[in-house]
């Protein structure tokens, strides 16, 4: 049914000299929810046309169960897609847009306007079937290429941002119906997406690209939690980056001095070894706040003091830049429990964390 | 926008071969034999005894009159071409904006209906509107607004105004498919961006619809050069233009030779003409690609 | 009663949508925002339009009018010359001939000419814009010349003057309409479009019938229309390739008016004018001519 | 099956009376197919088809077209009175040394008028150059148009040496502008029916044959003689039917058969034993006398020159 | 230097018939940062149109300035926009897409190539000048869109979704420079958006939008913690929406009983009058979680106990799908405090919560 998909070594440049993606490696198993993650062009969309069948690449091979289709004709792929731009058929009607796939494949009537109409209400666009693309909204127009895409069942889907367009809502609910069509279907899913909140609750892995390398592949928590690289750690979620020298806490323990009097604790997992500089991540709802002097304190490198300076309401969270003593700038997320508990800017807060949640990086 | 596409050649450029077939068996093969006659002092298909002679063209090049009737055709040409895009526009703009169907079906009427009003009879009616006995000159005259005929007729200016007319339809329907085509909102951009409804069309639809004028106004060149009815009869052969040369050397001193060499001349100058168009027309653009 | 995050519910846009549509039909304010320049543009399409049909209304009066020459202010109005024009055995015979050639033309011009249009396009030729070029001859030689060349052509294959020959000369000078409408409306072609068809499993002749021609349609349909007219209205190659017994509608209107300048031709452009309008409206039921599609 | 002649005619009312009448009569006498080429011009068209086969029998043109045609070999440059026994009966003229093959009818080339403004009596050609004819005057392209070729010769009788006195018809066209000028033999007819014109060079079959409409229009042979426009047959050297195709020139000699097309068409009849109706005797040229002041032009000469002619006079007339 | 806008009662019918917006009314003030939220199809891009004048409304007025402005055409209306689809002109490159609005304002050429410079390099996208739209990625199509926009300092600016290409890091750069922009231009900013984190980071007031019509308009803190309607509740961020019969707790205080052996506590703002039914929404946020058994308990209708049944990972948070003893299921949030904090499906819980923490929904 699904497939594996192989991409060895692709490189792309462009016609004006753009080396689009850049010796791209990665495996994507058989009946995966793969994320493609990154910044705006870092390669993400050509990535997807490569594997698509829409450009060749400058080298390197995509194998698809390990058989070679670097060169094998985009319709014979039997590969979904949702395009960026959605690329409907302006001509045709949205029912008409979505039974494309269908017809190519040679359906029955009946059993198209069936297809039809589940996909159009799977994506919450019943009722429109006669509208043009021209008469849609954005967002409308995004779920009908999103419809059309998945009522043909391919082996592979790939969707380039396919739920960007849509509110909240919306997109949590077609999230859960492209999670659900996925593991029924067992399809395997190039998911390209600029939102990582998206890859990380939906992926089974992801990978994050960076001016058109691959940084690093892993599911989402081992992206989350163990970014590898400094760039991973600042892109996915906020984060506080240090940068340091190794020493050690006053108990002896592995530590990072970053300057400006801040001293942290290095999780045990850190090498103890090695000395020299070393980069550390620390998420900033792995922070607790409290007020200035509440209790806590904590051990020595696992605590600090501070001003709140700016906070930023988040609807389900707040978000606090804050400013240490020793100068060091460093955002908090704390959960929005309710008008009570919120820090205003100006006040004096202490903040704490466990070594276990700092994250070394490699440079 | 199209990408530029990958520069290897694909299956699709065998769809050519068809009309390759086409034009070497029915333009090639013929205009070939003609362009040998241009160069023979005989008709080789029928008599036998035939030389090699330069004449034809020797009396093209030495006689300035054939330079001058060279001169005029194009410059008819181009005047026609100029004027049918500056009407074929604008009716081009509403049909591809107008909104309601029926509109849009009563606009292709009119503006195809000068195309089947055959060439002949379309241009006896502009004689009888353009004459000094003419609709226009009489109302003129009724209205006391001139006392003398204009003279409308026999001029350059008939001949433009009556291949205007004939060919404009050419203009209106190319502009009208790619115009269309525009996205509305690439207007409205500029518009929003303060550009008036005039500048946003100049600097966002007519850049835009460049391949339609490209092809409209080489179609509408292409004709009028080539045009003899419309110049025979409003011209009243007091205009001189190579395909009325032609027409005479053929239909009334018979020297196919000749006529040949002047066909040839013609369709070499407007080549050159044409390619140095597409040339300009890319550059000022900057779309290269245009064809 | 209970509900967690459900997205809004669907039922209820859905039938917001479905009040909507039905709601009063839409009460459109008639000024738009751009009135002045609205009325300039007008104005100008009018004299345009005016420009247009004013010789086709002189026509028309001549056909109308019973005095054999064209006359103003016209003295009556008579139908002698519509019965003269339908009487005449030739002249039917040429109108169906004519009809004829020009269909076989149409077909055989669209075909060739999309076909090379989209090699053109899309075939990374070497030399393409050169060829463009070159397709246009047909078009810049005096058609007279043209039809010689042909004829003397088919007197040297001594294939006579069939009418195939009269279709493959009027295809030679149609094509080149039908390949420029169609390069103009491919230049500009969102590849993306065509890219999601493949996706969806089109092959390439599913995808060019399926969505390249629907959207070049405007590009390629100016073309054909051009083509059945200038075909229909072709004068001076047929002259040399209609054979005796089998004129063009154009010939036998020129050999009777060197004659008989009378309303005769005038009602006979009449006719082909309201068969023409018959075809387009035909066309707009079917096909719908206003076919170019908002991207 | 029935031998095929193939010939070429003219349209309108000429082309109507051939189909209806006279080209079914003539096959049925002869059994045989007649296949007529109407789409002119017919010249080039034979010039392109080798002289062995060539794709008339019989060609029908002017005697301008039918001299450059014997010129270049492609028809006979006469008629053989035996095998076209009605050759007999025609005036001189129609085969006279200025004739290729022979001139089945004739119309008179003189001047045209409008009889409602007031131009006076005319009698000269010379009326044409009057000064108050500037913006009415009405003449014939020269280059293609046999009575504007006709129309030059007889500048230079009238205002030279005769005929051939080239200079001093150019000086004559050149004082003749302005002047509207047409292509058609049937245009002018038009443009003075209309008003257009009011004096023309025009042949007398395309002001007669609107007699009987009440038309403003009127004929005028002037005094210095009146051009000849002859309508020729002649054979080509390769036919494969020459029999049929001198029976059909002997058939179109017919008095019955001249008697149907100049009554027709307003053309005078080659052959003198035709009698006309009162009204067409009237008016056509139909006797000795009438016959006799008739101009032939020396196409001979003319087409010789034909090249330096049209350009000079392509430049006299450009605007 | 910028402007208010009102809109006064407008409402826009399309050809087909689709009532897009219906009858919209609302204020917005000069130097405002003024979002529209809501679903897809709700009518957000038409009243942006409308208001830059594009469209015009069936019915209704839009007045700047208190000056009525249906009429004046879209290019004397100075206001800049950035469209949904971007509509980037295609024959330019990006430096002359940005320099556009400042050639027809006429500015001179060296300030032009000062400003554009400025403007690509806000946007991030400095050394692509010479690129034409179709060679950029859509991230970056999108940032053109935007340099475009604000490189004219219009007094008003409409910005139809224009960060949804955008990962969230770039993102929130682009945030963080549009609102500094609008605070230094003192602009008034017309922001449409379907990420409601984004505009209750962002906005002044915030319009929510359903189905054509204005449902609320007001601050963020408002919207979020004080919905009007239920469709608002459910519409901005995740919440528990629950209906029921009023009661009182075994205190007396006022509840709602909403079936199945759950009995909230209203809080004390709610109407203590008055019988029938209501709706009330509780974010998942302010619930707190522990494990079953653990301490709390506490009073009656502020806590409750039930089994996890699905957990969703969000990076910073958790989603938790509870389901109650009663049957009831029921979202909870928690911060992402570790991995050793986490709940795994099956594990029974405890849930309280503050009864002030309660909103009373209109329906
Ligand atoms: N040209 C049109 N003809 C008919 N209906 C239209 C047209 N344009 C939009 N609509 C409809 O109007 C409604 C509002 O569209 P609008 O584009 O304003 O939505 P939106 O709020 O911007 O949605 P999105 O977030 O998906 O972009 C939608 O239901 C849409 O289908
Ligand atoms: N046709 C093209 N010619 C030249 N460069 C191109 C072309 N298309 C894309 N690029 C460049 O290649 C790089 C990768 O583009 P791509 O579209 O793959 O990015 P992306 O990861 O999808 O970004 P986004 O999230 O913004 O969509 C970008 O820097 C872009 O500018
Ligand atoms: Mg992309
Ligand atoms: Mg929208």
């Amino acid at each position: 049914m699904s497939a594996s998909i192989e991409i060895a070594g692709v490189s792309k440049i462009y016609d004006g000299g753009v080396r689009a993606v850049d010796a791209v490696a990665m495996d994507i198993r058989q009946g995966e929810f793969f994320s493609l993650l990154g910044p705006s062009g870092c390669g993400k969309t050509t990535t997807l046309r490569i594997i698509a069948g829409f450009e060749t690449p400058s080298s390197g091979a995509i194998r698809v169960d390990g058989a070679d289709i670097t060169h094998v004709p985009a319709h014979k792929r039997d590969m979904g897609m949702v395009f960026q731009n959605y690329a409907l058929f302006p001509h045709r009607t949205v029912a008409e847009n979505v039974a494309f796939g269908l017809r190519m494949r040679g359906h029955d009537k009946a059993s198209i306007a069936t297809k039809v109409k589940a996909a159009l209400a799977m994506v919450e666009l019943s009722g429109l079937e006669d509208r043009r693309p021209a008469q849609l909204s954005g967002g409308q127009q995004q779920r009908v290429a999103l419809a059309r895409a998945i009522v043909i069942a391919p082996r592979v889907l790939l969707c380039d941002e396919p739920l960007g367009a849509l509110d909240k809502k919306l997109r949590q609910q077609m999230q859960f119906e492209l999670k659900q069509l996925q593991k029924k279907l067992g399809l395997t899913l190039v998911f390209v997406t600029h939102d990582q909140e998206e890859a990380l609750a939906m992926s089974d892995r992801i990978a994050v690209m960076n001016g058109g390398r691959v940084e690093q592949v892993g599911t989402p928590a081992e992206i989350y939690n163990q970014p590898t690289t400094r760039f991973v750690a600042d892109f996915i979620g906020d984060t506080n980056i240090f940068r340091g020298e190794r020493t050690t806490t006053g108990a002896g323990a592995p530590a990072l001095d970053v300057g400006k009097g801040l001293i942290l604790a290095l999780p045990p997992s850190a090498d103890a070894q090695g000395a020299g500089a070393l980069s550390v991540a620390l998420r900033p709802e792995k922070i607790r706040l409290s007020p200035r002097g509440d209790a806590a304190g904590g051990a020595a490198g696992t605590c600090a003091h501070g001003v709140v300076e700016n906070t930023n309401f988040l609807g389900g969270a707040v978000l606090y830049r804050i400013t240490l003593e020793g100068a060091h700038r460093i955002l908090v997320q704390q959960p929005n429990a309710g008008t009570s508990h919120l820090f205003i800017p100006g006040n004096g807060v202490t903040l704490d964390w466990t070594p276990a949640d700092l994250v070394v990086l490699e440079d | 926008m199209s990408q530029a596409p990958t520069q290897r050649i694909n299956g699709l450029a065998l769809f050519i071969l068809p009309s390759v077939l086409l034009f070497a068996l029915f333009f090639f093969l013929p205009i070939g034999l003609m362009a040998v006659m241009s160069v023979l002092t005989g008709n080789p298909v029928v008599a036998p005894r035939v030389a090699f002679t330069t004449r034809h063209y020797a009396r093209i090049v030495d006689d300035p009159y054939y330079l001058e009737v060279i001169w005029t055709t194009l410059r008819i040409g181009l005047l026609t071409t100029l004027v049918a895009l500056a009407i074929g526009y604008p009716l081009a703009h509403w049909m591809a904006r107008i909104k309601s169907r029926t509109g849009h079906a009563l606009l292709l009427m009119a503006v195809l209906a000068p195309m089947l009003t055959g060439i002949v009879v379309r241009t006896f009616a502009w004689m009888t509107l353009l004459s000094d006995k003419g609709v226009i000159n009489q109302t003129l005259i009724s209205l006391g607004l001139i006392s003398q005929p204009l003279k409308l007729m026999y001029s350059e200016t008939g001949i433009v105004v009556g291949l205007v007319h004939i060919y404009v339809p050419f203009m209106v329907l190319t502009l009208t498919g790619v115009i269309g085509r525009i996205d509305e909102r690439l207007e409205q951009a500029a518009e929003n961006l303060g550009a008036s409804p005039l500048r946003a069309f100049i600097e966002v639809t007519l850049p835009l619809s460049l391949p339609g004028i490209l092809a409209g106004s080489l179609l509408v060149f292409a004709l009028a050069i080539s045009a003899y009815v419309t110049p025979i009869l409003l011209g009243g052969f007091q205009i001189m233009t190579l395909p009325v040369l032609i027409y005479q050397q053929i239909s009334a001193n018979f020297n196919v030779g000749f006529a040949a060499a002047l066909g040839i001349v013609l369709l070499l100058i407007s080549l050159v003409l044409v390619i140095a168009y597409n040339r300009a027309l890319g550059l000022v653009s900057g779309q290269r690609e245009l064809q | 009663m209970m509900g967690t995050s459900a997205a809004h519910n669907p039922s209820l846009a859905s039938d917001r949508e479905a009040a909507s549509r039905q709601a009063a039909a839409p009460a459109h304010a008639a000024v738009g925002p751009r009135h002045y320049g609205r009325y300039v543009y007008l104005a100008i399409n009018i004299a345009i339009l005016i420009f247009l049909l004013a010789p086709i209304a002189v026509v028309v009066v001549f056909a109308l009018n019973p005095t054999p020459f064209i006359q103003f202010p016209p003295v009556g109005v008579s139908l002698r010359w519509f019965e003269k024009f339908f009487a005449s055995r030739d002249f039917m015979h040429a109108l169906g001939f004519s009809l004829e050639v020009a269909l076989f033309t149409t077909v055989s011009a669209t075909i060739l000419g999309a076909s090379a249009a989209l090699a053109l396009a899309r075939g990374n030729l070497p030399g393409a814009r050169l060829i463009v070029v070159v397709m246009l001859s047909p078009l810049m030689l005096p058609a007279i010349l043209t039809g010689l060349a042909l004829f003397q052509t088919y007197v040297l294959l001594d294939v006579g003057r069939p009418t195939w020959g009269l279709v493959a000369g009027h295809t030679l000078v149609t094509l080149p309409y039908v390949v420029r409408t169609t390069l103009a409306v491919l230049h500009n072609f969102d590849l993306r479009l065509e890219e999601a068809a493949r996706n969806l499993g089109a092959s390439p002749a599913r995808t060019f019938f399926e969505v390249t021609l629907p959207l070049i349609k405007p590009g390629v349909l100016a073309g054909a229309i051009f083509a059945f007219i200038v075909s229909f209205d072709q004068f001076p190659v047929s002259l040399f390739l209609v054979s005796p017994g089998n004129e063009t509608l154009p010939v036998t209107l020129f050999n009777y008016l060197k004659f008989d300048l009378d309303g005769t031709i005038g009602a006979a452009s009449v006719v082909s004018i309201v068969l023409a309008f018959l075809v387009v409206i035909g066309l707009d039921r079917t096909v719908g001519l206003r076919s170019y599609v908002k991207l | 099956d029935d031998p095929v002649l193939r010939i070429t005619g003219w349209g309108g009312k000429w082309g109507d009376v051939m189909k209806a009448e006279i080209g079914p009569a003539f096959e049925s006498e002869f059994k045989c197919k007649l296949q007529t080429d109407s789409a002119f011009p017919y010249l080039p068209k034979l010039q392109a088809s080798s002289r062995s086969a060539p794709i008339y029998d019989v060609l029908h043109t002017n005697s301008n077209e039918q001299w450059a045609a014997a010129e270049m070999g492609l028809v006979e440059p006469k008629v053989d009175p035996k095998l076209v026994p009605n050759l007999a009966d025609v005036y001189p003229y129609a085969v006279s040394d200025k004739i290729v093959g022979v001139s089945i009818f004739t119309s008179a080339i003189g001047l045209g008028m409008r009889t409602d403004k007031g131009y006076g009596s005319i009698t000269s050609w010379k009326e044409l150059w009057d000064a108050k004819y500037n913006g009415v005057r009405g003449g014939y392209v020269i280059p293609v148009n046999s009575l504007g070729q006709a129309f030059l010769m007889m500048c230079g009788t009238l205002f030279g040496k005769g005929q051939t006195d080239l200079d001093a018809a150019y000086t004559a066209l050149e004082k003749l502008k302005p002047i509207k000028i047409v292509d058609f033999t049937g245009a002018m007819e038009k443009m003075l029916l209309s008003g257009e014109v009011g004096l023309c060079v025009i042949h007398d079959s395309g002001i007669y044959r609107y007699d009987g409409q009440n038309q403003p229009t009127d004929f005028i042979a002037p005094s210095e003689g009146v051009l000849s426009l002859e309508q020729v047959l002649t054979i080509t050297p390769g036919s494969k039917v020459k029999e049929l195709a001198n029976a059909y020139v002997n058939y179109m000699l017919r008095p019955e058969v001249q008697k149907r097309l100049a009554e027709t068409v307003w053309y005078s009849p080659a052959n003198r034993k035709v009698k006309l109706d009162a009204k067409y005797d009237a008016k056509l040229l139909t006797t000795p006398e009438k016959v006799s002041k008739l101009i032939q032009v020396d196409w001979k000469w003319y087409n010789e020159r034909k090249d330096e002619i049209d350009q000079r006079v392509n430049r006299i007339f450009r605007a």
